[in-house]
């Protein structure tokens, strides 16, 4: 099993839930986080005071898959995700030794 | 613990005193002649004009006038919510998310603590008649402080609510310097510096202004030795407490980070919230000023909306043409300006006048918030100099320039041959003595508060925020 | 969708009656004689005094006084403001995130509710001549409620503005319940409740206390059995409401993991603002009871800035000293605590007797909610009982101790000899009877509502949150 | 930077000419007999009563009477609350988090813009005599607008105050507008868009609606083509409002991604807080339309209570009826339904009109916005349409059917032999001529702007919230 | 040294510190995040408009621990996390190359 | 490649950046999350009831290097992070198998 780390633009995130739930990957977990990368933020101007806001919103996507599906789940979140402009995000996969289902006890691919 | 001691103290010790005052029974002579029916009638027209009562006969009407009290108790509540919860608000927004209780609870206590302080004394030493400098301690206690008019003010209010509107002048005041301290000064020390601060400047600095015999009162001592006029606190309020919130946020020193650390408004949209809520109370602040609810008070309405208003344009206005873009603090911002310059001037001018200071109250607070405070380098963390004390100043100055006679007849009184001509000296010099007042008695204050309680909490409590430092709470729990 | 049935019949029933109601044309009989001028000057000036018009002519002075008015429009709408938002934000501030929906939907619907309880039969059983306990139906439907003054209650100010006063009062009452039973109880059975408590208790104890010819009404109805008074509701609306909340509470259990989850506010600034707005919406409740704009509304507004302002003070001055830091929750709590217990004096007590009502509402409630709480072990989520019942009834008893006539001439009318001495027995006996109507009707109807709709969610849908589970809504959405 | 032109040089024209405008002295020929006693209690009997003042003597009242004055000043500012934070929250917290400010920023900008508008021209075009369509230009920069009161519309009010109350009306309508178009607006598109629409649409159709020469004032001009009564707005504010509002956002287009994302409000605290600030201001909006603090204001007081507490209880029972849960926004709409609905009656209807007004309000509104805004498929963000347009259109028809010379006896001078009859055919016409001209003159604006400021921003900035891109700004910061 | 990143209910994260602590387990990173899965989420209704809130407000801890106390840490967290009811969440464990403890430098094991 | 999860007290956010970027590292994800640990936490008290915070404010940063430069990383980040005090956070490091840029699909070492 891997884990797929994606880092997305916040407004894609219905389109690669879309894609995934098209090849069959219907769980993960999603949080909000912020990226610092090449994309630039924007200004904030408070009276006599401003700020580079330098982080930019972005979401997270954790999706544990068995490791034949990894690549074709790289695949659909890239293209979901991507608009070409700097900043789309990126996939990082990861190994997973060991899941467990809690409701069931059930174990690795079994459990996701 | 023991630090808390002087504001238990104080509270506890005023507590005891007033156990042992005598309430004493309002005497009143009955053996006045029977009115006319002329004199009768005569009485109704000046409660209608707001005008002296017919002396001399036991007139058929006992006390204040509805109308007039209505005005006056809707205004007193209306400046009121400017602090509770508008100012708290506004300046709550403006600060960080770690420190917006320790803004709300700065407010909350000045207003528990200054209320003390008025019903024991505070009223007194400023309404009571005394000395040029200061009142007597004739109404200590709220003594003799009954729903009769005290005519000296107001003739057709209640004294008590004229008292209580009053209060609410004297609350507003102090919170206006939290706003220059912000995020950076220990809960005790702000309730002892305020405290003080009431004492030895705001006391004496109204009484200057507005008591009956005051030194500056120029509108209504006609032995006043400076002629100046401040219909709703453009000295009293506004210089006082822009300038000393300067000079304290000089001897506090910077925020740690400042400069380096984003330190936004973590809520734009409070700040906003409050900004409504000090317009829409300003109206009693500013109307209510004329302790009336006749046509002074009418004027001062359009003066104060049209300055608001044109004040925040320009604000804005500025900013979308400096910088690109007009924010929702700028309007913010350009709104309270436009208030505050506007505030010593609204009841003595007309309304060409009211958008003239707009314009100024838009453009000239802009450059000392933007331009001023990088020059000289000051952490006046959310603008009390830059908005009240830039603000006050220019209004107590326009007013000597604006007021006439044609907006307010009551300034063809004891000002005649001044107003229009000389009247602006006048203004600076009830400018200079206010001052005069402030800054050194700032000074010692805040220096004793400093080597009793000190002013600032450790490095480490002010990053972790003052809210759950100073006050063991979190303003929002989000989960 | 069945649950809902009482509410929906209750209104549509209402609405279907009232097709059928004739709308009564107010007959006048015009042939009183022409007022002399001096009956005239007499009119005009007992509208200034809010004294009695001259009977038996046919007065130039068609309705109301415009003062009275003025001021009673603006009470009424500071009373409705201190619910919506005031109260809801207060109360809503002080849930977890995932309730406050819930609060605020309850508070709302109560508005709702209350108001065509009221416009059907509330105003007529409170307010129309009736017996000792209830009033008559003459005013049901507000049929025959014009702008023409009710004597009975406000000679100058027109009735329909004195039946929305009185309204506002009808709808915070039972909103402040749902302090108690927050985060965990149906709305529909919340809305069942309140309706039913509204007819069996607050309406009979509002005629008592209030109505022309009530029980308990010592100050207007010489023929009173109990000679207690009240102000603006010490009895009606805080015991009443504060008592029922704690059998309430304690019927309905406690929430799911209280004692072990974190059940923290979710933002105490929403709690702050709350407070803020109830503190200004109460001089409509308080002063707005003198239904005029006259001395003893003055009096009432000075005395209840005076014990809010001191009991916020008590309150955080107690927690600084028991436990180390003063809380804008301490703050908070103190204002409406000292509002509460001030609110059946305030029109009766002088300065001095407002700052004592202060000292006593800081100290006493919070002790209530810090103590008593833990030792009794009910589960009041925000308080209700520890501040308004306690308040509620400490005021009510004080209130029997520092009225004067002093502060309150017409003490001096049915309650000579009283004041001062024994009153306090009669306010005693009203606090026995309130509580004997309060608890065994709350007892039943809390019964029948849990046998009928059933009180409480599914503990999985009071862990998922009664905003998604009752509304289908959540307040925030964050990204 | 030159988008903004058009505001700037607008401001700084109208600044520019009033510096060379001369100030009109008010001359007075006081050459009038002294009055007699007996005029002069008729004076004082007129002020109570708020009649017409005795002419043809030199009345002992100056100016205008201290409780019209009082609770005009009061409402004034109530309805400036109604905007500014009321409709700035109920709107902003409906949009998501990234167009919070914007909202805001809307409301601040518009309320600023309106203000300028009115002094130089507004209040004159709309109050001045003129012709039947226009007013003239006597009033313009405010000249001659005093203290005094203006007898054309309020005998007893100064002038002032009534032209800053309607500049309140002429603030909030506009305003109402950014419901529809909210999330996907240029902001200088906007601006640009409400100066043109004031001038072109709102000034002339409140003098024919409220001018005293105007043509469809029925109530106040004899000379009225059209017979047709509006007391708050139903037409002027509402329908003109919210029909422009429709045809704005189908010109606008949707917001990216209607339909498919989630554009669920960010937060409904927010707008259940503006929900209740509206109902609050809503009192100075409504009942100070009697523009006294006469009996007519006391019924529409009671009124517009009743009708928004039950729009609130229907629209939250359809809810609960049809799809199993009321909801805050539920009730919060239904209030404010209730409320539109109610305006254009409020001063001509009893307690049961009103009770019928608020079940339709409740129920008709609820499903514009349910079924007609999707069978039409438009994308009204915020459901200024099917709340305003709607609610105005049905309360100005119903106005013509429920209005009763025994709620307002006024009613009985020029429209005897109307009301109860044709009144209903008065109003269409009315309503007619509001759609001819809200309709074509937002289609000219609208195209107007859009060729030249454009409408909307760019698809990637209208993804990344109008607040950062149009005001450097975040609504809140969390961490 | 391995990662087990614990996805709960909400509410259940006071019972699963407590079982941690039980075997001695003191130190976890907690964050809030939302879960896609099998459970249902909830429809909110606004005006015309439906949604169907399909992401549930769930708690993720990371938990390091040494590779000895995987398997009790994994029990303790799935007893205590479990209500038996679908969306309980997942265990996955993933590997640890190196740990720091910042305040001291210690490394690997002594750090965590 | 390497995924570092650096766990930082919140104020030295910016000081870690400013090190990573000394580096040469310009990319990262941030995410706010709660410590638990040996740092103590605060109590509050709300009327009646006293709760303990033991959860901490803290910064979680992501960031993912090549193997060459975990170690500089691991440095840097410590170095610019430590106060001294407890609480101070740790830092782990995680085996990453595969990454991707979206905007341009390049693969691994170029990815990130
Ligand atoms: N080395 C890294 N480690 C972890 N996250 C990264 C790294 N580099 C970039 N990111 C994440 O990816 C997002 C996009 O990266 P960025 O360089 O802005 O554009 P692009 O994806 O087009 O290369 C960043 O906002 C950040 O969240
Ligand atoms: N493949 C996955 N990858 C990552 N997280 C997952 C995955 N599947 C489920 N989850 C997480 O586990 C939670 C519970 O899963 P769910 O399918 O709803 O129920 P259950 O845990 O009973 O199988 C989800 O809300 C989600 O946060
Ligand atoms: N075993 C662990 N697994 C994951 N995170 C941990 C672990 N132990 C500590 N942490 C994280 O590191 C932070 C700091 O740890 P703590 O024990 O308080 O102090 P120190 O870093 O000085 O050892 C904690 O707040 C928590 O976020």
């Amino acid at each position: 099993m891997k884990m797929i780390e994606a880092i997305i633009k916040p407004f894609k995130l219905d389109d690669v839930k879309e894609a995934l739930a098209g090849i069959g990957v219907e769980g993960m977990t999603v949080s909000e986080v912020k990226g610092f990368g090449r994309q630039k933020g924007h200004t904030e101007i408070y009276r006599g005071s401003e700020y580079a806001v330098d982080f930019l919103p972005k979401i997270k996507l954790e999706i544990v898959v068995a490791d034949a599906q990894v690549e074709a789940a790289l695949q659909a979140i890239a293209a979901a995700a991507r608009t070409g402009k700097i900043g789309d995000g990126k996939l990082f996969v990861l190994p997973v030794e060991q899941a467990v289902r809690i409701r069931t006890a059930e174990r690795d691919d079994q459990a996701v | 613990m023991l630090k808390l001691c002087p504001w238990i103290l104080l509270a506890a010790g005023l507590c005891l005193v007033t156990v042992g005052f005598g309430l004493m029974a309002t005497a009143r002579a009955d053996t006045l002649p029977d009115p006319t029916l002329e004199q009768r009638l005569a009485d109704l027209e000046a409660y209608v004009n707001n005008g002296p009562r017919t002396a001399e006969v036991a007139g058929r009407i006992a006390g204040a006038g509805p109308g007039h009290n209505a005005w006056m108790m809707t205004a007193a509540a209306l400046v009121l919510f400017m602090t509770l919860p508008g100012l708290a608000l506004f300046y709550g927004g403006l600060v960080r998310r770690k420190n917006v209780l320790s803004v709300l609870a700065q407010c909350l206590g000045i207003a528990g603590l200054v209320t003390i302080l008025w019903w024991a004394v505070g009223y007194s030493l400023v309404f009571a008649p005394g000395r040029s400098l200061l009142g007597g301690l004739k109404f200590a206690f709220l003594n003799g402080v009954g729903s009769a008019p005290n005519p000296d003010y107001a003739g057709w209010v209640s004294q008590n609510v004229f008292a209580m509107f009053q209060l609410m002048f004297a609350v507003i005041t102090p919170a206006l310097i939290v706003g220059a301290i912000a995020e950076r000064m220990k809960y005790s020390a702000v309730l002892l510096f305020v405290a003080l601060w009431m004492l030895v400047i705001y006391f004496p600095l109204a009484h200057m202004v507005w008591g009956v015999d005051g030194l500056m009162n120029g509108a209504w001592n006609a032995a006043a030795r400076i002629k100046a006029i401040d219909f709703a606190g453009g000295t009293v309020v506004h210089m006082s407490s822009g300038w000393s919130a300067l000079l304290l946020c000089w001897i506090l020193g910077k925020r740690h980070g400042f400069g380096r650390v984003i330190m936004a408004p973590h809520s734009m949209v409070l700040c906003m919230i409050g900004t409504g809520m000090l317009w829409v109370g300003w109206y009693g602040f500013n109307a209510g000023s004329a302790l009336a609810a006749d046509g002074i008070a009418a004027n001062a309405f359009m003066t104060t909306t049209l300055a608001a208003a044109v004040a925040s344009v320009a604000w804005a206005g500025a900013e979308w043409l400096l910088r690109g873009k007009p924010s929702v603090l700028g309007f913010c911002s350009g709104v309270v300006a436009g208030l505050v310059v506007v505030t010593p001037a609204c009841g003595f001018i007309t309304a060409n006048g009211a958008i003239l200071i707009g314009v100024l109250a838009g453009v000239i607070p802009f450059f000392a918030c933007w331009k001023l405070k990088t020059w000289l380098g000051y952490d006046d963390a959310l603008d009390t100099f830059g908005i009240h004390g830039v603000g006050g100043t220019l209004g107590a100055l326009l007013t000597g320039f604006l007021a006439t006679p044609e907006a307010n007849a009551n300034l063809a009184t004891h000002l005649e041959g001044i107003v229009g001509h000389t009247l602006w000296l006048h203004q600076l010099a009830a400018m200079g003595i206010t001052l005069a007042l402030a800054l050194p008695g700032t000074l010692v204050i805040a220096c004793l508060v400093k080597f009793t309680l000190g002013l600032r909490p450790s490095a480490e409590e002010e990053l972790q925020g003052l809210d759950v430092v100073d006050h063991g709470e979190a303003g929002y729990l989000l989960d």
